[in-house]
This record gives structure tokens, C-alpha cells and sequence, in this order.
């Protein structure tokens, strides 16, 4: 997009490269369907330090969990290809890395949580025997040894008899314990980077909040930064130390989650903040919301992609879509009227 | 494709629409269904014209002019009696294709409305029809049509309903098991909290929504009803000779084995050829009206 | 899990009762008066005394519910009664017959799975490959040839042209197993080619939908070797729907034995079948529907314990 | 026990169960115990008002609903509108009380036949209840409620799959108006939806309220969302209600524990915020339905709860003026 802000973001990296674990840039990720060609992820660029927790958050089809597959290697290929960029983890672009790399890579320094608890394990094999699976490959442990560390996995995220757990198949669990399990196995081996795919919005309120609060205490304990994708604007509140807000397959508002909230950058950030109702205080007549629709990825409009539904619109934001510029200390958004719609706000 | 809560792929749900001209023109994409359709729509030409195309009769014997090999005056040659094996293929398309489409017809007729009953009311009516249709189901089909023409005496309807009654039980439970995932959409539920009769809501909400496999099944049925009128004549229990049907030319071809073993290809060359276009159809169609299992099948 | 076994054996069992029902009463209705079969078609050399004496010896003269139950607490006896063409016991004519059967069929399903699951599999894996295209474009063509003519097709090659496999009667295998081997093979063969194909696209579709699972993913986000991925995670999960189009294809194979049976010569029920449904001898039709379908309900049942050991949802049910 | 404040409501809930029959046997179907999916809920909603049910997932919110518009048999209990027992109405008054109720589903894509044009779908009640009988009259009043939801009449003739998420659900209230309800049921209306649509469905709903004085029942997860639709809110914890209150009681000055775990799960979009709250994390699981804790079904998960929580079963009580809470420590 712009060399300009990349400049800026290898300047940020490097003078910190120390402690940077993971740095992704100009990322671009896309799918063939029926109904054409789909930028999920159209050049995007951020990077992960250690020990911290980024939040990618967006609506639906905005790119943020084929990020993550991205970084992961688990885009399916076809449909999906990764046509261009680099992301750099261990001091290896993971993009160029081989399959046997990856698959140490994988389970070993990275590990990723799915939304689907009811899913994402193996209905056919018991939960002992998936959760030593990692410990096995990437630690080598012996098969009796791998029981016993994952018996104690088991026991760190919370389950109660953890020791019966481990004969125990998937579908004898909660929604809420499965999850505890995928934190027990992405966590096996003290993983560098953890990515949290919308990993608690199938779960109940309450039940959410327990396994955020364990994933954040075990990440804690190993030392391992967060990636949590969601769509809760509440959890990255709470949570994450950075924000980065996509849309249409670009992040469109990166910073410190403190000053995003506080100070957006950017009329989609806004308005997605005000779309949301508030729970401390009572609010009647018509919430402020964000008009039209979320746009076909496959037909996306000219120049910047939020411009149709954007109240700040001007001519220029039809023609040229805006590159992300410096709008506070550590705080970047892709808007052309940025300025005068902070000035608005 | 990727389950997350941004899928990528724009709405999937979107192409299960039942449009005439939509799914036709998802057919002509379908390479295979073009070949298919075009090779039954060339057998069905053959059937309907076979006075026109041929100069003998299917029945006509010419004991001098026995076993004579493939010629231009004979074009697949002439059996013990001296019958002309292209008439008699062509005479036999009429018997395939008809007992093929009476048959899934019947088929239809029958386990449409019990699979939609089942799945409507449940309860016991659901388990008696479907330990009724498991009863049924567990009689090798074969013998079970052999039993029913016994019962009926030999003949193109009474194949077509012996076959038809076979292929219902695997209609009525591929759209009894539709229908009941139709009953928990909230559509459905929609229509019934307003208040909408049971007749509307099978026929306006049910039917309609679970109908597609059976379509594809169709497609295929019509293919197993040949391959079963096939076996049916070929052991003398079907359309009885002296009408030709290619299970009968085959089934005679294998009594003069030694003499003639040309008068075995033209006629299997034909099931085989016409069963697989009935197969390619119904992929085609699976491929169309079921997106879910594109490519997979 | 017991549960779940003890209601399917009470459907299993409900199945076979109205088969048995159907089955009694469906061949009773015949427009055909059965005495007619025993006596011959135009009861000659019979007087009308004569034929009643034989109507109540064969216990045709009773109401048909009371002649039912008779069937039923004899057969469960072991009586089948006699055959009207010969006048033997019934289940000495089925007790002989049942192992060449049996026979033919495990031959046809062992070619049906090896075939099947095994290329199904592989084309799934190497999709759209040359291997892929090959695997399934034979399907296509197994699943649409007509049994009995693939079995003209070799025993015209295999038998008549290169001589080299006989094309009739049947040796037990524990009799003679090279030469009983020998028989088998172009039945067994042709009698389970349609199978191998229905396994082999199930199992390919079957295979790729669990490689999209999430669980998959799962597993590869683990940095689980593909291969291991695919024999530990996924074989597993997608051979369930294939084990229960197995249970299904018992019911296909002994249909498609009559054909075949009757082709080679082959003394089995499905040539039994044919015979005396062509002299309308009922007792021997019966017991053959009976049998054949006993088969296929206690193969499904069987199937169900198999899937209940494979699929831990259902065994801790 | 009754806590219909209001003599004139349109819905009168009185002690309604809602118990399912867990089946057990082999070839004799045995009735062995139930899941009491709802079990002895009262609630009541005046005209024009709109009452929150909140609960997560097992606490039989969608069934209280389901019951309501008759998708679900209720085992016990009345069901009261307008003054008279849904449960025991014949066929007419059923017929009128049908065309009364609309209802609203999560949905947008499961919620509308996929086989039927907009027209159709939104017609079906108007079909159902022999309104508007004239080809034109019932086309005029599609188009008329399709603007009124906030779609171009010109979309009639599109089939479902041809709208967006948003769309499709203003056609699904469009579908619930048609019939010119005193009450919609709505279950989950926005839940399945992203943010940013979710606010102008709320906006939708708020209107319609407005003009056209329905009382609505509100049927959600989403606290926040709740909070902002409600005039008064329900919360439901396996089977039973644990407390009702007008909406700035419950918020502002929750009394049940279960209330306040739960309010203080949900994280607020504001990091400010977020660091000054305190939250209560509630211990383990959800417990089945079938095999709920005896007494007050809260207590093994209530961080107050003793011996004698585990004896009686909690009445829903008035506590402060109009807040009714079921805690016995409370």
C-alpha cells in the first residue's frame, strides 16, 4: 500500500526488535469462489511483542480469523492462497518456510483455539490422548510421560478430576471444559504466540468469562503473547493491550486499546463503539448506529472500502483508499478525513 | 472452506434455490450431464422412432438368416432366430427407458408421501412406517421384485411397479430425514406458530425444502430400475419374450455363447452406457441443487 | 451403550416379525390357489376328494391367521415344511445351500471393501490427481455395468477365450481350496465390483468431508504430521458412514446373487430362489425371504455394534 | 406468588412448566423422570411494554417463548392473554389469539423459507388469517410493510438468499407486523448479527414500539442489548426465574447472586471502566436440566449459598418495590 507507513512500522520494529516475536507484513491472503475472487486479507501489516495480548477485532468477513490461519499456515489451498508478504516469527519468514519446519513450528512455538468447542476436538479419540499428541511430537516425551503432563495440563486449566478426564471422549465435556482442553493443548508446550479465534463466543456469559480469565492466567504463567480475534468489543476492553480494527480485509485502526476506546481514529472504530449498547447506564431513543450494509468482498467500492457507509465521506475517499498514517503516539488509521472527524468527535 | 465466524465465502446457502432455468443452466456447466443427457435424450430418439429407423421387425424370425455377424444389411448381426439385432436394441430402448421412468415414478408416488408423513406427525406413526420400510428393506431387492411378479404376472407394469416399489423405501427415507431437519428451521416454526395448516405446511415449507435429494435420487433410480429390469428379463421373470428387452437379448446371447459371442456387447454396451448417463445426470444435479457437496461426489 | 444395543435388537426383532407377516400373507394372496402348485396346474389325475385330502395335509384348509402361526411356532422349531416340487424338508434344502451362499457373499464383500475403502481413500487424498480420476472415473463405470453382464464379459474371456478359470459349479472352500478358490473368483468378483464402487465414492466424499472438519485443523494446528493427520485423526471418523452403507450392502449382495448364482451354476440360495419361484413352490420362498432377510437384519445389527465400537458418542450413550 | 402488577396485561404467565418426558426402555417406551426446562415461571407484560428475558444457555428462555406462540406443549400452568387461557381456547379464539402473537426468530437465514419470495413470506400470515383478501389489497400491504421495515417495495419479488443478513431479518418483522400483533415474541433478534446491523435492528424494533403500540418480549443473551430494549427485565437460571425488576433495578441494584455474576461477567467496551470493575467469576459449569441441584437451583454455583439453600426452594418474592428476587439471603 503505502512504503511510506511500512517504513514507519520496520523503524517501530526494529528499535524494539528485541523483544518483537512475530511481525507480519503486507500480508495478502485471498480465495477463489464461485462468485469470484475474495481479498479476505488485502496487505495487512502488524506485529506481536512478547508477552502481549492483540486484539484483532471486525465484523463478519472482515479477514481477522484468515489472519490468523494465515499466520498459522493453515489456510486450505485451494481455495485459499497467500499471494504475497512476509510474516516473520523466530527469525524465519514462516512463508517460505517448509512443511516439516511448519509442522514444528506448529504446536510447538505457535498454537491456535477455535471458536467451535463442540468441533474442534476429535469426537473418536479420548481428550488424554489429544492433549499428549503435542507433547509427544514436539517434546518427545514417552507415551506414559505425555499421560502424566497432560493429566497435569489438565489439571492447570481447571478440570475437575483431571485424571478421569484424560479417558474421557469430547462429547461427555461441556462447551466450557472442551474449551479448557484446546487451552490445555495449544499451551502444552509453552508456545510463544497464542492465537484465540473467537475462542469463547459459542460459550454462555458466564462461562466466558471463566475461560478468558484462564486463558490470560495461563498465557501469563508460560510467558506466551495473546493474538484473541473477536468481534466483542467488551473482551478486547478488558483484555488486550493493542487493538487492531479491521474492515474488508484491511486494518483500518491499529494503537493501544486504552487510546483507541478513548480517542478513535477512525469513523468505523466510532462508530462500531457507539453501535454497541451501553450495560452501565439506561438508554432510550435510537442507538447510533452505522447505516448500510457490510460489503461483498467480492465487489468491493472504490477507494476506501467503509466509504459508502461512512458519515465523513468526501470525494477523495471514493478514489483513493486512504493509507495508514500516524494519528497520536503509537496510534495509526487509514482515514483521509481522520483529522477532521477527530476534530468532530 | 474456512468455519469461522468471517467466512469468506459469500452466503453458500445462496445457490440451493430451485429455479428452472438457474439449475439448467448449472447442468449445461456440468460437463458430464451434458454427455449424459445428450446420450439419453439419442436412446430416447431411437425408442420413440425405432418403425422408422429400421426395416424388420423386432419379432420378425428369418431361420435361414441365423447367427449372421454384423453387417451393413445387419447392423449388430442376428440371433438363433434370425431376428435383427438392431431392431431388437432399439424395440429394447423403449422397454428400458419406460420401465426406467415408470418406475422412479411410482417409486416417487409412493415414498414421497410416506417419508413426508413420517417426518410430519413422528411419533408412532413415524416408527411404523419406518420399521414398515426397514421390513421392506431388509428383503434382498431382487427377490423381493421376483416375489411381487409372481404375484402380479410378468409385464412392463408390473416391473415397473415391482422395481418402483423397491426404490420407494430409499425415497421415503432420504426426504423423511430432509423433511425433519426442515422441522427445525425456524421458517418452519414460523409458519406453524401463525397458525398455518398442516397441509400448507407440508406442502408450502416441507416439500419443497426437502425434495432436492430426492430429485438426485431419481436421476440415479431410473438408472437402478434399468439395471434391475435388466437382471429381471435377463432371468426370464420380466417383460417376457417374445418383445425384446436388452436383459432377454443378453440373457439368450449367453445361451449361444460359443456360436455368437458377438450378439453379448451391443446390448450391455447399451445398459451400461444408458445407466451411466442417468448417473451423470444426477451428479449433475447433486452438484446444482446440493452445493454443499460440490465437488465431492 | 447396552441400551442402545437392546433397543436396536427390539427393532431388529419388531423388523423381522413384520417381515415375516408380509411375507406369509403377501404370498397367501396370490391369485393362485397354492394347491395348485403341489397338484400341478391342472390337477390331473386328482379328484376333488383327493385335493382336499392334500390341502388339509399341508394344513391349507385352516384360516390364514391360525395357518400363520403354525408357520411361525414351526419354523421356529426348525420346520419349514415340505417343498411342494420334491417333497423334502425345507430347511435340509436351505441348510445345504446356506455355505455356498455365505461363501459367495464374504468373497463379494471382502472384494467390495479391500477395493472400495482403499482406492476411495486414496483418490480422496491425492483429489483431482490422475489417480483421482482413474479411481473415480471407474466407479462411474462399475457402479453402472450390469452384474450379470460383467459375468458374460469374464466368463467369456476368462473362461471361454483364454480358458484359464472354470465357469461352472461350485467347490466349498474347506473342501478344496485351490480349486474351490478358483470358482469363486469371477463370481465373487462380479457379484462385488458394484459394491466396491458404492464403498469407493463413499468413502472418498466421506474422507474429504472429515478432512475439512475442524477438528482436522485442530490437529494440524498441533503440528501433527500429515500423515498421521490422516490415519490417526481422520480414517477413523470416515469410515463411520461407510461402515453403515456396509450393513446396507448385504441386502445387495444376496439380491444380486440370484443373478449370479444362476449364472455359474452355483448351489445357492439365489439359485434356489429362482427355481422355486418359478414353480411356485412357496414353502421354499418363504424360507428363503426368511433367511435372506434374518441375513440383512442381523448384518445391520452387527454394523450398529461395530459403529457403536467405533464411535464413542454412541458407546457411552 | 403472583406478581402481576398490572391488572390489564396483554401475556399473563402463571406457574407455566414446560417439562420435557426423557424417554427410556426398549421395546415399551418408559417415562423416566423429565427435563424441566421451564418449571413454574410467572411473568407478566402490559400493552406496549417490552420485558426482557435474559439467561444463558439451558435456563429455558427460548422455551418460555416457544410456549407461548404453542410451539411447545406446556406441562402444567396458564397462559393468559388478554385475559383469557391460551391453554384451553378453541380453535377460533386460538385462530384470533394467532393472529395477535407474531413472533421474530435468531436466524436470519434459517428464519425464512428459502423456497418463497419475500411477498410470499411476508403474506403468509396475512394468508394464514384470510386478511386482506384481494390479490391487490394483500400486494399493497406487503409493499406497505416493507417500507415500513425499511426495505425498497421493489424487493417483493427477491427470494431470501438475495438479501442480507440485516435485510432478511427486517423481512422476518415485517412477517411478525403483518398481522397487526398486540405482542411479538422476539427470540434473539439480533444475536446472529454483527454489531453494526444489530444497532439498526434495535432502532427497527424501538420504532415499530412506538407506532405501533406492541408489546414485546425479549428474549436474549446480550445483557447490554437487553438493557437498552427494556422497560423491565427477567433473568432465567436453569428453568426458574431468579429475579424481575424494572430495568434500572436489575442493572443498577442487582439483589440476586446469579444477577450479579452474571452482569459482572460481561466485559464493557471501555478499558477505563474495565479496570475499576469488579467482577465475580462463578465457579464450574452450567448443570444439566435433567438432573438440577436440589433447593435453589443456583447454589452449587452461588458464592453465598449454605446448607439451607440446599432444602428449600427460594419463592420469587418483592423485595423492594416492584424488584422480585428468588434468594433466600436475600
Amino acid at each position: 500500500m503505502t512504503t511510506q507507513t511500512n517504513t514507519e512500522n520496520d523503524a517501530a520494529a526494529s528499535a524494539d526488535s528485541a523483544s518483537t516475536i512475530l511481525e507480519v507484513k503486507n500480508l495478502s491472503t485471498q480465495f477463489r469462489t464461485r462468485a469470484g475472487l475474495v481479498k479476505a486479507v488485502d496487505d495487512v501489516s502488524f506485529s506481536v511483542k512478547e508477552r502481549e495480548v492483540l486484539a484483532i477485532v471486525g465484523e463478519s468477513g472482515c479477514g481477522k480469523s484468515v489472519t490468523a490461519l494465515s499466520v498459522m499456515g493453515l489456510i486450505p489451498t485451494p481455495p485459499g492462497e497467500i499471494v504475497g508478504g512476509e510474516i516473520m516469527f523466530g527469525g524465519k519468514d514462516l512463508l517460505q518456510a517448509s512443511d516439516d519446519e511448519m509442522q514444528e513450528i506448529r504446536g510447538g512455538q505457535m498454537g491456535m483455539i477455535f471458536q467451535e468447542p463442540m468441533t474442534s476436538l476429535n469426537p473418536v479419540m479420548t481428550i488424554g490422548k489429544q492433549v499428549a499428541e503435542p507433547l509427544r511430537i514436539h517434546l518427545g516425551l514417552s507415551k506414559a510421560a505425555a499421560r502424566v503432563r497432560a493429566g497435569e495440563l489438565l489439571s492447570l486449566v481447571g478440570l475437575p478430576d483431571p485424571l478421569e478426564k484424560l479417558d474421557d471422549y469430547p462429547h461427555q465435556m461441556s462447551g466450557g471444559q472442551r474449551q479448557r482442553v484446546m487451552i490445555a493443548m495449544a499451551m502444552s508446550c509453552e508456545p510463544k504466540l497464542l492465537i484465540a479465534d473467537e475462542a469463547t463466543t459459542a460459550l454462555d456469559v458466564t462461562v466466558q468469562a471463566q475461560v478468558l480469565e484462564l486463558l490470560i492466567r495461563v498465557a501469563e504463567e508460560f510467558g506466551t503473547a495473546l493474538i484473541i480475534i473477536t468481534h466483542n468489543l467488551g473482551i478486547v476492553a478488558r483484555y488486550a493491550h493493542r487493538v487492531n480494527v479491521m474492515y474488508a480485509g484491511k486494518i483500518r485502526e491499529s494503537g493501544t486499546a486504552a487510546d483507541v476506546y478513548k480517542n478513535p481514529g477512525h469513523p468505523y472504530t466510532a462508530g462500531l463503539l457507539s453501535s454497541v449498547p451501553s450495560l452501565m447506564q439506561s438508554t432510550s431513543g435510537k442507538l447510533q448506529s452505522i447505516e448500510g450494509e457490510i460489503p461483498d468482498l467480492t465487489d468491493l467500492p472504490s477507494g476506501c472500502a467503509f466509504g459508502p457507509r461512512c458519515p465523513y465521506v468526501q470525494d477523495r475517499c471514493r478514489l483513493e483508499d486512504p493509507p495508514l498514517e500516524n494519528v497520536g503516539d503509537d496510534h495509526i488509521s487509514a482515514c483521509w478525513e481522520s483529522a477532521q472527524f477527530r476534530g468532530t468527535t | 472452506m474456512v468455519k469461522t465466524s468471517d467466512s469468506v465465502e459469500p452466503s453458500s446457502v445462496d445457490t440451493a434455490r430451485i429455479q428452472l432455468p438457474y439449475w439448467l443452466a448449472g447442468l449445461l456447466r456440468h460437463r458430464l450431464s451434458v454427455i449424459g443427457g445428450s446420450f439419453i435424450l439419442f436412446v430416447a430418439f431411437l425408442a420413440v422412432f425405432a418403425p422408422l429407423l429400421t426395416g424388420f421387425e423386432p419379432t420378425e424370425v428369418d431361420p435361414p438368416n441365423r447367427f449372421l455377424r454384423p453387417s451393413f444389411e445387419h447392423l449388430l448381426g442376428t440371433d438363433y432366430l434370425g431376428r435383427d439385432q438392431f431392431t431388437r436394441l432399439i424395440y429394447g430402448a423403449r422397454i428400458s427407458m419406460v420401465v426406467g421412468i415408470f418406475s422412479v415414478v411410482i417409486a416417487s408416488f409412493i415414498g414421497v408421501p410416506l417419508g413426508l408423513t413420517a417426518a410430519h406427525f413422528g411419533g408412532w406413526t413415524d416408527s411404523a412406517i419406518m420399521r414398515f420400510i426397514d421390513a421392506k428393506l431388509s428383503i434382498p431387492g431382487l427377490i423381493l421384485a421376483m416375489m411381487l411378479l409372481l404375484m402380479l404376472g410378468g409385464g412392463v407394469l408390473t416391473v415397473s411397479i415391482a422395481l418402483g416399489i423397491n426404490l420407494s423405501s430409499a425415497q421415503a427415507r432420504l426426504i423423511r430425514s430432509q423433511a425433519l431437519s426442515v422441522k427445525e428451521r425456524e421458517y418452519f416454526h414460523a409458519a406453524r406458530a401463525m397458525g398455518t395448516s398442516n397441509w400448507r405446511l407440508i406442502l408450502l415449507h416441507m416439500m419443497p425444502n426437502s425434495i432436492q435429494p430426492v430429485i438426485v435420487q431419481a436421476s440415479l433410480g431410473v438408472g437402478f430400475a434399468i439395471l434391475g429390469e435388466a437382471s429381471l428379463s435377463f432371468l426370464g421373470l420380466g417383460v417376457t419374450p417374445p418383445t425384446p428387452t436388452w436383459g432377454n437379448m443378453l440373457s439368450l446371447a449367453f445361451q449361444y455363447m460359443r456360436s455368437a459371442p458377438y450378439l453379448l456387447f451391443a446390448p450391455g454396451v447399451a445398459i451400461l452406457l444408458l445407466v451411466m448417463s442417468f448417473s451423470f445426470v444426477g451428479d449433475g444435479l447433486r452438484d446444482v441443487l446440493d452445493p454443499r457437496l460440490k465437488g465431492k461426489i | 451403550m447396552t441400551r442402545y444395543l437392546l433397543s436396536r435388537l427390539g427393532q431388529s426383532i419388531v423388523v423381522f416379525l413384520i417381515v415375516s407377516v408380509v411375507v406369509f400373507f403377501a404370498v397367501r394372496t396370490v391369485p393362485q390357489d397354492p394347491i395348485y402348485a403341489l397338484v400341478g396346474e391342472d390337477a390331473e389325475g386328482y379328484t376333488p376328494a383327493q385335493i382336499e385330502t392334500i390341502r388339509e395335509e399341508f394344513g391349507l384348509n385352516r384360516p390364514l391367521p391360525v395357518q400363520y402361526m403354525s408357520w411361525v411356532g414351526d419354523a421356529l422349531k426348525g420346520d419349514w415344511g415340505l417343498s411342494f416340487q420334491n417333497k423334502l424338508p425345507v430347511i435340509d434344502l436351505i441348510k445345504k445351500r446356506i455355505p455356498f451362499t455365505l461363501t459367495l457373499a464374504v468373497g463379494a464383500m471382502a472384494i467390495s471393501i479391500v477395493f472400495g475403502i482403499s482406492t476411495g481413500v486414496i483418490a480422496a487424498l491425492t483429489r483431482n490427481s490422475k489417480w483421482d480420476m482413474m479411481a473415480t472415473g471407474s466407479a462411474m463405470f462399475a457402479v453402472a455395468v450390469p452384474e450379470f453382464w460383467l459375468a458374460l464379459m469374464m466368463i467369456l474371456f476368462f473362461g471361454v477365450t483364454l480358458g484359464i478359470l472354470p465357469v461352472y459349479g461350485a467347490v466349498l472352500i474347506w473342501d478344496d481350496p485351490i480349486e474351490g478358490f478358483r470358482l469363486l473368483i469371477m463370481p465373487a468378483f462380479a457379484l462385488g465390483i458394484g459394491g466396491a464402487a458404492t464403498l469407493m465414492r463413499q468413502s472418498r466424499s466421506s474422507m474429504l468431508e472429515t478432512m475439512g472438519e475442524d477438528y482436522i485443523r485442530t490437529a494440524r494446528s498441533k503440528g501433527v504430521k500429515e500423515k498421521t493427520v490422516i490415519i490417526v485423526h481422520a480414517l477413523r471418523n470416515s469410515l463411520l458412514p461407510v461402515v453403515t452403507i456396509l450393513g446396507l450392502r448385504i441386502g445387495r449382495v444376496l439380491g444380486g446373487a440370484v443373478v449370479i448364482e444362476t449364472m455359474f451354476s452355483w448351489p445357492g440360495l439365489g439359485q434356489l430362489a429362482v427355481s422355486s419361484l418359478q414353480k411356485a413352490d412357496y414353502p421354499v420362498i418363504m424360507a428363503i425371504v426368511m433367511f435372506s432377510s434374518a441375513a440383512v437384519i442381523i448384518a445391520n445389527f452387527v454394523t450398529d455394534i461395530a459403529y457403536s465400537y467405533i464411535d464413542p458418542r454412541i458407546r457411552y450413550a | 406468588m403472583s406478581m402481576t402488577t398490572s391488572t390489564r396485561s396483554v401475556l399473563d404467565i402463571r406457574d407455566l412448566q414446560v417439562h420435557f418426558p426423557v424417554n427410556r426402555g426398549v421395546l415399551f417406551i418408559k417415562n423416566k423422570g423429565a427435563v424441566k426446562a421451564v418449571d413454574g415461571v410467572n411473568l407478566s407484560i402490559a400493552p406496549g411494554e417490552t420485558v426482557g428475558l435474559v439467561g444463558e444457555s439451558g435456563s429455558g428462555k427460548t422455551t418460555v417463548g416457544r410456549a407461548i406462540i404453542g410451539l411447545v406443549k406446556p406441562t402444567g400452568g396458564v397462559i393468559e392473554f388478554e385475559g383469557n387461557n391460551v391453554l384451553e381456547m378453541n380453535s377460533a379464539a386460538l385462530r384470533q389469539f394467532r393472529r395477535q402473537v407474531g413472533v421474530v426468530f435468531q436466524d436470519p437465514y434459517g428464519s425464512l423459507n428459502p423456497r418463497m419470495t419475500a411477498e410470499r413470506i411476508i403474506s403468509e400470515p396475512l394468508v394464514a388469517h384470510h386478511l386482506f383478501n384481494s390479490k391487490q389489497e394483500r400486494r399493497a400491504r406487503v409493499q406497505e410493510l416493507l417500507e415500513i421495515v425499511g426495505l425498497n417495495a421493489g424487493m417483493a419479488s427477491r427470494y431470501p438468499h438475495e438479501f442480507s443478513g440485516g435485510q432478511r431479518q427486517r423481512i422476518g418483522i415485517a412477517r411478525a407486523i403483518a398481522s397487526d400483533p398486540t405482542l411479538i415474541i422476539l427470540d434473539e433478534p439480533v444475536s446472529a448479527l454483527d454489531v453494526s446491523i444489530q444497532a439498526q435492528i434495535i432502532n427497527l424494533l424501538d420504532e415499530l414500539q412506538d407506532r405501533l403500540q406492541i408489546a414485546y418480549l425479549f428474549i436474549a443473551h446480550d445483557l447490554s442489548v437487553v438493557r437498552h430494549a427494556s422497560d423491565r427485565v427477567a433473568v432465567m437460571y436453569l428453568g426458574k426465574l431468579m429475579e424481575v425488576a424494572p430495568r434500572d433495578a436489575v442493572y443498577d441494584n442487582p439483589l440476586h447472586p446469579y444477577t450479579k455474576a452474571l452482569l459482572s461477567a460481561v466485559p464493557v467496551p471501555d478499558p477505563e471502566i474495565e479496570k475499576k470493575r469488579e467482577r465475580t467469576i462463578l465457579t464450574g459449569d452450567i448443570p444439566s436440566p435433567t438432573n438440577p441441584p436440589s433447593g435453589c437451583v443456583f447454589r452449587t454455583r452461588c458464592p453465598i449459598a449454605d446448607e439451607a439453600c440446599a432444602e428449600s426452594i427460594p419463592e420469587l418474592r418483592e423485595v423492594t418495590p416492584g424488584q422480585h428476587v428468588a434468594c433466600l439471603k436475600v
